[in-house]
C-alpha cells in the first residue's frame, strides 16, 4: 500500500456519500443518475489493482478505525463494486423520474455501506457500514411505494433490526472478550469463550438474516422481487453476501474445530438449498424464483461454512473457494435479475440469442462445464471430500452438493419458464442493454480474469473441467428431465 | 394572708372578671370597659405583689403610673375608633354585616378610602 | 460617636412624629424624607459600629435601672434596628407616593408612622421587661391607627378587632411581668437570668412565663389566635400592610424569643416547647392552606404571613434542652427567617398594592394574562415568593436550611416534615398567583403601569431578601456579637 | 481575584446579566434582543471553551465563599462540570437561534427570552456547582425559571402542565433538600471530590446513608424523569418547541441526571455506592425506566409526545451507565449526557419545524414531509437513527461503550436491556421515517407557511442541521481529542479513579 493510495481508499468509500451533494438541488438530479455507475469505480480499481494485505489506520474514527483488505475481502470487494457498477449502468436506463432523487440517494448510501463493510477491519466501522447498508437498503426495497413493497419493507426492516441487534450483542460480547476493537482478534476470543454458544448463535443468526438462512429468510423473497430491478440485482448479488462475509470474519474459523456447529450449519445449508428450490419452483414471478434461488445458493455456501467450522484445518482453503463461489454467484445472479427487466427483440433470431444469453448465467449457476459455476463447484467438491471431515454430516456432503445442483437447475428452468410467460416484446434503452450486457459478459467471460484467491484448488481451472464434465453434467440432465416431465404434466392438464 | 397578697388576689379577681367580660360582651364600649377592668387588676397585682419586706417598693408604683398613662392612651384611641365605626356603619359590635358589603368592598379597594 | 448615634436613633422618630403631626401630608412627606435619611444613616452607622467594636449597654440619660431606661445594644438588636430602618424607609417612601395627598386624614399617616418606628426601636433595644411593654403598646396603638387610616367601616372593624387583640395580649404580658417582678424583684431580663443562675431565688414558676408568651403569641398572631391578622393586614393600605407584616408582628415575637432564650431554659419545659412548636406547625399548614384558598390578592399575602409566622415559633422546641451549638443554629435560622420574611413580605405587599392599582381590582383572577405586560411588580412579587417558599438562594432558604440542620441535630426530625411541607404549600399559593398571570385568551388589554419608583421599591426589597441567603454568613456573624459589659 | 476565580463567575454571569437586560428591554426591541441573546451565548461559549482548554491542561477554576454558617457556595470548573457546561453553552446558542425564529411574530418575547436566559444561567450553575448545596441552589432556580417557559402559551393545557411540573419538581426538590440537609448533618459540608467520601465509612452509618441515597435519587429522579416520577415530562411538551428542546435535551432532565452523577461519583464514590448495594437498585429502576419509556412512546400519536417518552427512556441510559461501576460503563453514561442532548435537541427542533412550517403535530400527518422539508427531515432521520443507536452516530458510541462496560462487570442483563430498548426505539422511530420519506402526501398540510426558496425560515433550519452534523461528528470522530467520548474518558481517568 503506497502512501498516495490512502486518499484513494477513502475516496472509494466516500465517493458514494459525497455524491449525495447532487441531491441538494432539483436541477442536478438528472445528472445524478448518470453518476451512479461512477460511484463504485474507485472501489473496483482498488479491488482489482491493489495488492492484498494493505491497511489504513484512522485513529480518530469511531472507537479507532482500521481499514484494509485481504484475499477474501478483495474478492468480495471486486464482486461488490462490479455488481454495483453494472447495476448503476442498468439503472440509468431503467429509472423513471418517479422519486429519482430519493432512489439515487439511497442507492449511494447502500453502496457506501456495502463497500465500507468489506474494507473495514475494525468492529465499529464494520458494524457502522453494515447498518448503513441495511437501513439504506430499506429505501431501495420500498422505492416503488406499492402496498406490496411497503409490506415487504416492513418485514425486511423488522427482521433487519432484530438481526442488527443480534449482531451488536454478539460483537459486543466478543469484543469484550478479545479486549480489542479489531475484527481479526474476534475469532480467537470466541474460540476461547465461556459462552461461545451464545456469541456464535447471536452472530450466526444476526448475519444469517442478511444471508437468508432458513427460517431467517422470510424477508428475502418478499423484498427482492418488489425492489426496482437494478436494486434487486445488487440486493441478491452483493448485499446478501455481506451476511456471509460477516460470518467469515467473525466466527472462529481456523481456531477450533466445532463439529457440533458444523453439523447444524450443514443441515441448515441443506435445508436452505433444497427447501429454497422446493419453494422456488412454485413461484409465479421470475424475480421471486430468483430470490429463492439465492436462498438456495446461499444454502450451499452455508454448507461450506459449516464444513469450515467443523474442521479448523480446512478453513483456509474453504475460504478461497467461498470467495470464488461468491464471485460466481454474485455475477450470475446479478445478470439473471437484470434480465427480468429486458424486453425481447422482435426478430426471432434475436429472441433466441437473448434467451440463450439469459439462460447461460443460469446454467452457470447449475454448474455447466466451462462456466464460472463449474469452476466453483469443482473447487468445492474437491475440498468437501467426506474423508477430510470427521463430523456426523460429512458423509452426506457430496450427495447434498449434487442434490443442490439438481435443485439449482430446476430453479433455472422454472425461472426461464415464468420469465417466458411475462417477458414482453419491445425495445430497451441503451443503458439497459449495456448494463445487462456487462453483467452477462462479466459472468461468463470476465470472471476468468478477475483476481482469484490464491488458495483455490487447481481443479477449478478450465483444464480440469474436461475430466469432470460428466460429474457436473448429470445433475443438470436429471433436473432437465424432471423439468420436462413437470412441464408436460402441467401442459396436459 | 398579708394585705399585700390580698391586693394581689383582688387584682387577680378583677382580671378574671374583666377577662370574662372582654370575651363575652359584644358591645364594643363594654368590651373596652372590660379591658380597663383587666388593666386595673394587673396594676393591683403589680403593686400588691411587690411589697418586699413590708416596705412599699417604689419601682412598681412608677411602673403602674406609666401603665395607667398607656391604658388611657389606648382607651382614648379605642373610643375614637369605636365612635367613628359607629358613625360609619351604625353598628356597635364587630359582627360582620350580613353580606351587605361583599361586592362593593371588592370593587372599591383600589380606590382605598371612602368618601367622607 | 456611638453616643451621638444612639441619640439620633432614639430622638429622630419621636421628634419627627411631633413635627409631622403639625403639618399636612405633603409637607409631612418632605419632612419625613429627611428623617428617613437620617434614620437609615444612623442605623447603618450604629450597625457598623457594633459590627466593628461589639455591643454595649446604654443608659438613657445616664440613669441607672430600674427607674432609668437601660438599652441593650448588641449585634442582634442593631441588626433589627437596621432592618427596621430599611423596611420602614422603603414603606415610607412607597407610601409617600402611593397615598393620595388629597384625603385629609392621610396626614396622620406620618406621625403614626414615626411613632411606630420609635416603638420598634424601643423594643429591639429594650433591656427590661416593662420598657418592652411600653414599646409594644406604642407599636400596637400606632399600628391600629395606621390600619384605621383606610377610613371605611371595614377598615375600622379590622382596626378595632386588632386593637382588642393587641390590648388583651399586652395585658396578659403585663400580668406576667407583674408576677415576675413579684418573684424576682427586678425587671431587667439580665437580672432575672442572673438570679436564676445563681440559685438565689427559689426555682421559678412556669405560669408567668406562659402568661407572657400567651400574650405575645396573641399579638404575633400565632395559630389559633391569628383571627385578627388577615383582616387587618388585608384591608390596610399596602405600605401599612407591609409595615405591619414585616415589622410589627416581629416585635412581639422578638420579645417572646428573648424571654424564652433567657428564661425558657429554667422556667419552660419540654411539653411547653413542643406545644408551641406544634401550634407553629399548624399555623404553617393552616395558614398556607387558607392563603391558597383566598380570592383576594392581599388576603393571600396576609394569610401567608400567618403561615410564615408559624416558622418563627419553631424556635421554641429547637432551643429547649439542646446543646449550645444546636440552639445557636436554631436562633440563627429564626433570625434569618425574621429578616427574610420582613423583606420579602414587605416587598410582596407593596408589589400587591401596585398590582391592584394596575389592574384595578384586588382579586387574584383579575391578574389573568397580565404577565404579558411584563409587570415589574409581578416579578418582585414572584421573587419575594421565592423567598417565602424557602428556595435557594434566598434568605428564606438559608433560614430553612439552618432550621433543618437544627432539627436534625436535635433529633426532632418531625419538624423536618413541617418545614418541607410548608415550603411546598407556600409554593402552591405563590404559583396560584403566578399561574393566573400567564393565562392567555383573556380580554384584559388595559394595564396601568404605576410610576417607576413605586415599582422599584418592592423590587429592591425582594432582591435584598433574595441576596440575603448569599450574604447570610456575614450578617449572622454580626448578629451573634455579644455586648461587652456595661460600657457606654 | 485572579482569573481562575473569575472565570466560573463570568460564565454564570453572562446569561444572568443577559436575562436581566432582556427583562428590561421593551417588547418591541426585536433586533437588540436578538443581538444581546446571541452575543451572550457566543461569549459564554468562548468562556466555557477557555475553561475546557484550561481544565484539559490541568488548570483549576474555583470561586467560593461561605453563605450560611457551615455551608459554602462553591463554583468550580472540573472535567465533569465542563462536560455539562460545554453541552449547555453550545446548545444554548443553537436553541437561542432557533427560538428567535420560532417565536417570530408571537407575543411575550421579552418575557420568554428573559426566563430563557435565566434557565440557562441555572443550568450553568448546576454544571459549575462545587458542592451539593450550591447544586441544590441552582437546581431549584432551574425549576422556577422553567415554569414560565412551560406555561408560556398560557392555554389551559399549558397551565395544567405547568402545575404538574411544579408539583413534581418542587416536591422532588423538597425531598432532595431533606436528604442534603441530613447528609450535611451527618458529615458536614461536602464538596464534590474525586472518588467520593464514603469508601471507608463507619458501617454504623450505612443505614442512614442508604436512606439518604434513596431520597436523593428520588429528588433527582423527578427531574431526570425516572419512572415513576416521570409524569410531568410528557405533559411539559405543550411548551414551545425551543423550550421542549431545552427541557429535554439540556436543562431539566439533564440537571437531574447530572446530579445523580455527582452524587454517585463525588459524594458517595462509585465503589462505596456499589459496596453498599445502592447501585443495584438504581440500575433496576433505570432499566425499568428505559423499557417503560420506550414502550409508552410506541403508543403516542403526537410527535412531541412520542419524543417526550423517548426522553424518559433515553435519560435513564445515563443513570444506567453509572450503575455499571466499571470505567467503560461510566464512560458510556457520561458520554450519553452529551449525546442524548444533541440527538434529542435535533429531534425537537425538527418537530418544531414541522409544527411551525406545516402545522403538523401528529405523526400520521407527516406523510411525505421529507419531500417538502428535506433538510429538516434529514436532521430528523439522523436524530432518530442516533436514538436507535445505529452506527456510526453518537447513540451507537453510547450503546457500544455501555454494552462493553456491562459485560466488563458481568452485568449481562444490561445488554439485553440495551437491545430491547433499541428494538423499541426502532419500532417507534422507523415508522415515522417511513412516513417522512416513502409515504405519499395525501392531504394538504394543516397550516403551511412559506419562506420563499428555503423549506422554512433559516433561523429554524440551521440549528437542527448543525446539531445533526454535530451528532454525526460526535459518533464518527469519537476518538478525536475533545470529542465527548474522549472527554468522558478524561473524566473517568481523573475523577472516578477506578
Amino acid at each position: 500500500m503506497t502512501l498516495f493510495s490512502a486518499p484513494f481508499v477513502l475516496l472509494s468509500v466516500m465517493l458514494p456519500l459525497a455524491s449525495m451533494v447532487l441531491s441538494c438541488r432539483t436541477e442536478w438530479q438528472r445528472g445524478y443518475r448518470y453518476c451512479l455507475p461512477l460511484l463504485p469505480l474507485p472501489a473496483l480499481l482498488l479491488g482489482v489493482a491493489v495488492e492484498p494485505g494493505w491497511w489504513l489506520e484512522l485513529p480518530g474514527l469511531l472507537i479507532g478505525g482500521l481499514w484494509g483488505a485481504d484475499d477474501l475481502r478483495r474478492a468480495f470487494l471486486v464482486l461488490t463494486a462490479m455488481l454495483w457498477l453494472i447495476g448503476g449502468v442498468f439503472a440509468i436506463g431503467y429509472l423513471k423520474d418517479h422519486h429519482l432523487r430519493r432512489f439515487c440517494v439511497f442507492w449511494s448510501l447502500t453502496l457506501a455501506g456495502n463497500l465500507g463493510l468489506i474494507i473495514s477491519l475494525d468492529i465499529a466501522s464494520f458494524y457502522s457500514f453494515f447498518a448503513l447498508m441495511t437501513f439504506a437498503g430499506y429505501g431501495l426495497v420500498v422505492h416503488e411505494g406499492t402496498d406490496e413493497a411497503n409490506r415487504a419493507g416492513r418485514v425486511y426492516l423488522g427482521m433487519a433490526v432484530v438481526g442488527e441487534m443480534a449482531i451488536l450483542s454478539g460483537l459486543l460480547m466478543a469484543a469484550q472478550l478479545a479486549g480489542s476493537g479489531l475484527l481479526a482478534n474476534l475469532p480467537a476470543a470466541i474460540a476461547g469463550a465461556d459462552r461461545q454458544w451464545l456469541i456464535m448463535l447471536l452472530l450466526l443468526a444476526g448475519f444469517g438474516v442478511k444471508a437468508g438462512l432458513p427460517l431467517l429468510h422470510f424477508w428475502l423473497p418478499l423484498a427482492h422481487p418488489v425492489a426496482p430491478t437494478p436494486a434487486s440485482a445488487v440486493l441478491s448479488g452483493a448485499m446478501i453476501k455481506a451476511g456471509l462475509l460477516g460470518w467469515l470474519v467473525t466466527l472462529p474459523f481456523g481456531e477450533v474445530s466445532l463439529p457440533g456447529w458444523g453439523n447444524a450449519l450443514v443441515i441448515l445449508g441443506a435445508v436452505g438449498s433444497l427447501g429454497g428450490a422446493l419453494l422456488g419452483v412454485r413461484q409465479q414471478r421470475p424475480k421471486a424464483v430468483l430470490a429463492y434461488s439465492s436462498i438456495s445458493q446461499m444454502g450451499l455456501m452455508t454448507l461450506m461454512v459449516g464444513a469450515a467450522l467443523a474442521n479448523a484445518d480446512y478453513a483456509g482453503p474453504l475460504f478461497a473457494v467461498m470467495a470464488l463461489y461468491v464471485l460466481h454467484h454474485g455475477l450470475a445472479k446479478g445478470s439473471l435479475f437484470l434480465s427480468t427487466a429486458m424486453a425481447l427483440p422482435t426478430s426471432r433470431g434475436g429472441q433466441w440469442l437473448l434467451w440463450l444469453l439469459i439462460a447461460l448465467p443460469g446454467l452457470s449457476l447449475a454448474g455447466l462445464p466451462f462456466t464460472s459455476g463449474a469452476a466453483s463447484k469443482l473447487a468445492m467438491k474437491e475440498l468437501l471430500k467426506p474423508d477430510s471431515f470427521g463430523f456426523a454430516m460429512a458423509p452426506y456432503l457430496p450427495t447434498l452438493m449434487s442434490a443442490g445442483a439438481v435443485a439449482t437447475m430446476l430453479l433455472v428452468w422454472r425461472f426461464l419458464w415464468v420469465q417466458r410467460a411475462v417477458a414482453g416484446v419491445g425495445s430497451n434503452p441503451a443503458f439497459m442493454w449495456l448494463g445487462w450486457g456487462l453483467a452477462t459478459a462479466s459472468s461468463l467471460i470476465l470472471f476468468w480474469w478477475l483476481p482469484w484467491p490464491e488458495a483455490v484448488p487447481e481443479k477449478a481451472w478450465l483444464s480440469a473441467m474436461v475430466y469432470e464434465a460428466w460429474s457436473l453434467f448429470w445433475p443438470m440432465l436429471l433436473a432437465t428431465v424432471i423439468a420436462a416431465l413437470a412441464w408436460r404434466s402441467v401442459k396436459q392438464r | 394572708m398579708t394585705p399585700s397578697l390580698l391586693y394581689a388576689f383582688a387584682g387577680v379577681a378583677l382580671c378574671g372578671i374583666g377577662l370574662f367580660g372582654f370575651l363575652r360582651l359584644q358591645h364594643l364600649l363594654r368590651k373596652l370597659m372590660a379591658f380597663n377592668l383587666i388593666g386595673s387588676g394587673v396594676f393591683l397585682v403589680m403593686v400588691g405583689l411587690a411589697q418586699r419586706n413590708g416596705q412599699p417598693d417604689p419601682v412598681p408604683q412608677a411602673l403602674v403610673l406609666t401603665g395607667i398613662v398607656v391604658a388611657i392612651a389606648a382607651t382614648a384611641l379605642a373610643v375614637v375608633l369605636i365612635r367613628r365605626y359607629y358613625h360609619l356603619s351604625g353598628q356597635t359590635t364587630l359582627a360582620e354585616p350580613a353580606a351587605k358589603s361583599a361586592r362593593p368592598k371588592a370593587r372599591s379597594v383600589n380606590r382605598e378610602g371612602a368618601p367622607e | 460617636m456611638t453616643l451621638w448615634l444612639m441619640a439620633g436613633l432614639l430622638f429622630t422618630p419621636l421628634a419627627w412624629a411631633v413635627l409631622t403631626l403639625m403639618v399636612d401630608f405633603r409637607k409631612g412627606r418632605l419632612v419625613t424624607w429627611l428623617g428617613m435619611a437620617v434614620q437609615v444613616l444612623v442605623s447603618l452607622g450604629l450597625w457598623a459600629a457594633v459590627a466593628s467594636d461589639g455591643g454595649f449597654l446604654y443608659l438613657l440619660g445616664g440613669w441607672q435601672a430600674p427607674l432609668g431606661i437601660e438599652l441593650r445594644v448588641d449585634g442582634l438588636a442593631v441588626t433589627f434596628v437596621l432592618l427596621t430602618a430599611l423596611v420602614a424607609a422603603a414603606c415610607g417612601w412607597h407610601a409617600s407616593i402611593y397615598l393620595d395627598p388629597g384625603k385629609p386624614w392621610h396626614r396622620y399617616f406620618w406621625p403614626l408612622f414615626w411613632f411606630l418606628w420609635a416603638g420598634l426601636n424601643a423594643v429591639w433595644l429594650g433591656g427590661d421587661l416593662f420598657n418592652l411593654y411600653v414599646g409594644l403598646e406604642l407599636i400596637s396603638l400606632a399600628a391600629v391607627g395606621l390600619v384605621a387610616l383606610g377610613g371605611q367601616a371595614d377598615a375600622l372593624r379590622a382596626a378595632i378587632r386588632y386593637l382588642m387583640a393587641a390590648l388583651l395580649g399586652s395585658l396578659a404580658y403585663l400580668l406576667g411581668v407583674a408576677l415576675i417582678y413579684g418573684q424576682f424583684g427586678t425587671l431587667s431580663l439580665a437580672g432575672v437570668t442572673e438570679l436564676m443562675n445563681s440559685g438565689d431565688a427559689q426555682s421559678g414558676q412556669t405560669f408567668p412565663l406562659v402568661l407572657m408568651l400567651l400574650g405575645l403569641a396573641l399579638k404575633t398572631a400565632l395559630f389559633p389566635m391569628h383571627g385578627w391578622l388577615p383582616p387587618a393586614h388585608g384591608i390596610a393600605k399596602s405600605p401599612v400592610s407591609a409595615l405591619l407584616s414585616a415589622l410589627v408582628v416581629k416585635a412581639s415575637f422578638y420579645i417572646a424569643a428573648r424571654l424564652w432564650l433567657d428564661l425558657g431554659g429554667e422556667l419552660g419545659g419540654f411539653a411547653l416547647a413542643q406545644l408551641i412548636g406544634v401550634l407553629g406547625s399548624l399555623a404553617i399548614i393552616w395558614g398556607s392552606w387558607l392563603a391558597f384558598r383566598q380570592t383576594k390578592l392581599k388576603q393571600v399575602v396576609a394569610y401567608s404571613s400567618v403561615a410564615q409566622i408559624g416558622y418563627l415559633f419553631l424556635l421554641f422546641p429547637l432551643t429547649w434542652g439542646v446543646t449550645e451549638a444546636i440552639s445557636l443554629q436554631a436562633q440563627q435560622g429564626i433570625t434569618l427567617q425574621v429578616i427574610s420574611h420582613a423583606l420579602a413580605k414587605a416587598a410582596m405587599f407593596l408589589a400587591a398594592g401596585n398590582l391592584i392599582m394596575s389592574v384595578g381590582s384586588n382579586r387574584v383572577d383579575a391578574l389573568a394574562g397580565v404577565s404579558r405586560f411584563l409587570p415589574f411588580s409581578l416579578f418582585s412579587f414572584g421573587l419575594a415568593g421565592v423567598s417565602l417558599m424557602g428556595l435557594p438562594p434566598t434568605g428564606g432558604f438559608a433560614a430553612k436550611w439552618l432550621l433543618l440542620q437544627a432539627s436534625l441535630a436535635s433529633g426532632q426530625w418531625w419538624w423536618l416534615a413541617v418545614l418541607l411541607a410548608g415550603g411546598l404549600l407556600s409554593a402552591a399559593y405563590v404559583f396560584r398567583v403566578y399561574r393566573a398571570s400567564f393565562i392567555e385568551s383573556t380580554d384584559t388589554d388595559q394595564f396601568y403601569h404605576p410610576s417607576r419608583s413605586l415599582e422599584v421599591i418592592p423590587m429592591i426589597l425582594a432582591l435584598m431578601s433574595l441576596g440575603l441567603g448569599l450574604v447570610a454568613e456575614p450578617v449572622l456573624s454580626v448578629m451573634s456579637l455579644p455586648f461587652e459589659g456595661g460600657g457606654q | 481575584m485572579t482569573l481562575s476565580v473569575l472565570m466560573p463567575v463570568f460564565a454564570l454571569m453572562t446569561s444572568l446579566l443577559a436575562s436581566v437586560i432582556l427583562f428590561a428591554l421593551p417588547e418591541k426591541g426585536y433586533r437588540l434582543r436578538t443581538i444581546i441573546n446571541l452575543a451572550a451565548a457566543i461569549l459564554k461559549i468562548a468562556l466555557v471553551g477557555v475553561m475546557i482548554w484550561g481544565v484539559a491542561h490541568g488548570r483549576e477554576y474555583e470561586a467560593a465563599f461561605t453563605m450560611v454558617p457551615g455551608v459554602e457556595f462553591v463554583l468550580r470548573a472540573d472535567a465533569l462540570s465542563m462536560l455539562f457546561a460545554g453541552l449547555s453553552a453550545l446548545l444554548w446558542l443553537l436553541t437561542t437561534i432557533y427560538a428567535v425564529g420560532y417565536l417570530e411574530d408571537s407575543p411575550n418575547r421579552s418575557r420568554f427570552f428573559g426566563f430563557f436566559s435565566l434557565c440557562v444561567a441555572s443550568t450553568m450553575g448546576i454544571a459549575l456547582a462545587g458542592n451539593l448545596f450550591t447544586f441544590f441552589l441552582f437546581y431549584e432556580m432551574l425549576t422556577l425559571s422553567t415554569y414560565p417557559l412551560v406555561v408560556h402559551r398560557g392555554t389551559t393545557k399549558a397551565l395544567r402542565a405547568g402545575r404538574n411540573y411544579i408539583i413534581y419538581t418542587l416536591t422532588g426538590g423538597a425531598v432532595l433538600l431533606f436528604a442534603i440537609a441530613w447528609l450535611h448533618g451527618l458529615v458536614g459540608d461536602l464538596r464534590f471530590q474525586e472518588g467520593g467520601y464514603f469508601s471507608d465509612v463507619d458501617p454504623s452509618l450505612n443505614g442512614p446513608l442508604t436512606i439518604i441515597f434513596v431520597l436523593m435519587m428520588v429528588g433527582l429522579g423527578v427531574k431526570a424523569a425516572l419512572v415513576p416520577f416521570h409524569g410531568w415530562l410528557p405533559q411539559a411538551m405543550v411548551a414551545p418547541a425551543p423550550v421542549s428542546a431545552l427541557l429535554h435535551a439540556v436543562a431539566v432532565v439533564k440537571a437531574g441526571a447530572f446530579g445523580i452523577i455527582r452524587v454517585v461519583f463525588e459524594i458517595y464514590g462509585l465503589e462505596a455506592a456499589e459496596a453498599m448495594g445502592l447501585l443495584a437498585g438504581l440500575s433496576v429502576v433505570a432499566a425499568l425506566t428505559i423499557i417503560y419509556g420506550s414502550t409508552r412512546a410506541l403508543y403516542q400519536v403526537d410527535l412531541k409526545r412520542r419524543l417526550a417518552f423517548s426522553t424518559v427512556s433515553q435519560v435513564s441510559y445515563i443513570v444506567l451507565g453509572l450503575c455499571l461501576f466499571g470505567p467503560l460503563g461510566v464512560i458510556g453514561g457520561l458520554v450519553h449526557l452529551v449525546h442524548q442532548g444533541i440527538m434529542k435537541i435535533t429531534l425537537f427542533f425538527c418537530a418544531g419545524n414541522y409544527a411551525e412550517t406545516l402545522g403538523v403535530h401528529r405523526i400520521d400527518e407527516l406523510d411525505g414531509a421529507g419531500k417538502r422539508m428535506p433538510g429538516t427531515s434529514v436532521a430528523f432521520t439522523l436524530g432518530a437513527f442516533g436514538m436507535i443507536g445505529a452506527p456510526p452516530l453518537a447513540g451507537f458510541i453510547t450503546k457500544w461503550t455501555m454494552g462493553a462496560g456491562a459485560l466488563e462487570v458481568g452485568m449481562d442483563w444490561v445488554v439485553a436491556v440495551l437491545v430491547i430498548s433499541s428494538l423499541l426505539n426502532a419500532a417507534y422511530f422507523l415508522p415515522i421515517l417511513h412516513r417522512l420519506w416513502f409515504a405519499e402526501q395525501c392531504e394538504p398540510w394543516p397550516h403551511e407557511r412559506r419562506w420563499g426558496r428555503l423549506e422554512t425560515s433559516a433561523w429554524l433550519l440551521w440549528p437542527p442541521l448543525i446539531t445533526a452534523t454535530l451528532m454525526v461528528l460526535a459518533g464518527l470522530l469519537a476518538n478525536v481529542p475533545f470529542s465527548p467520548l474522549s472527554w468522558a474518558e478524561l473524566i473517568v481517568l481523573r475523577e472516578v479513579a477506578l
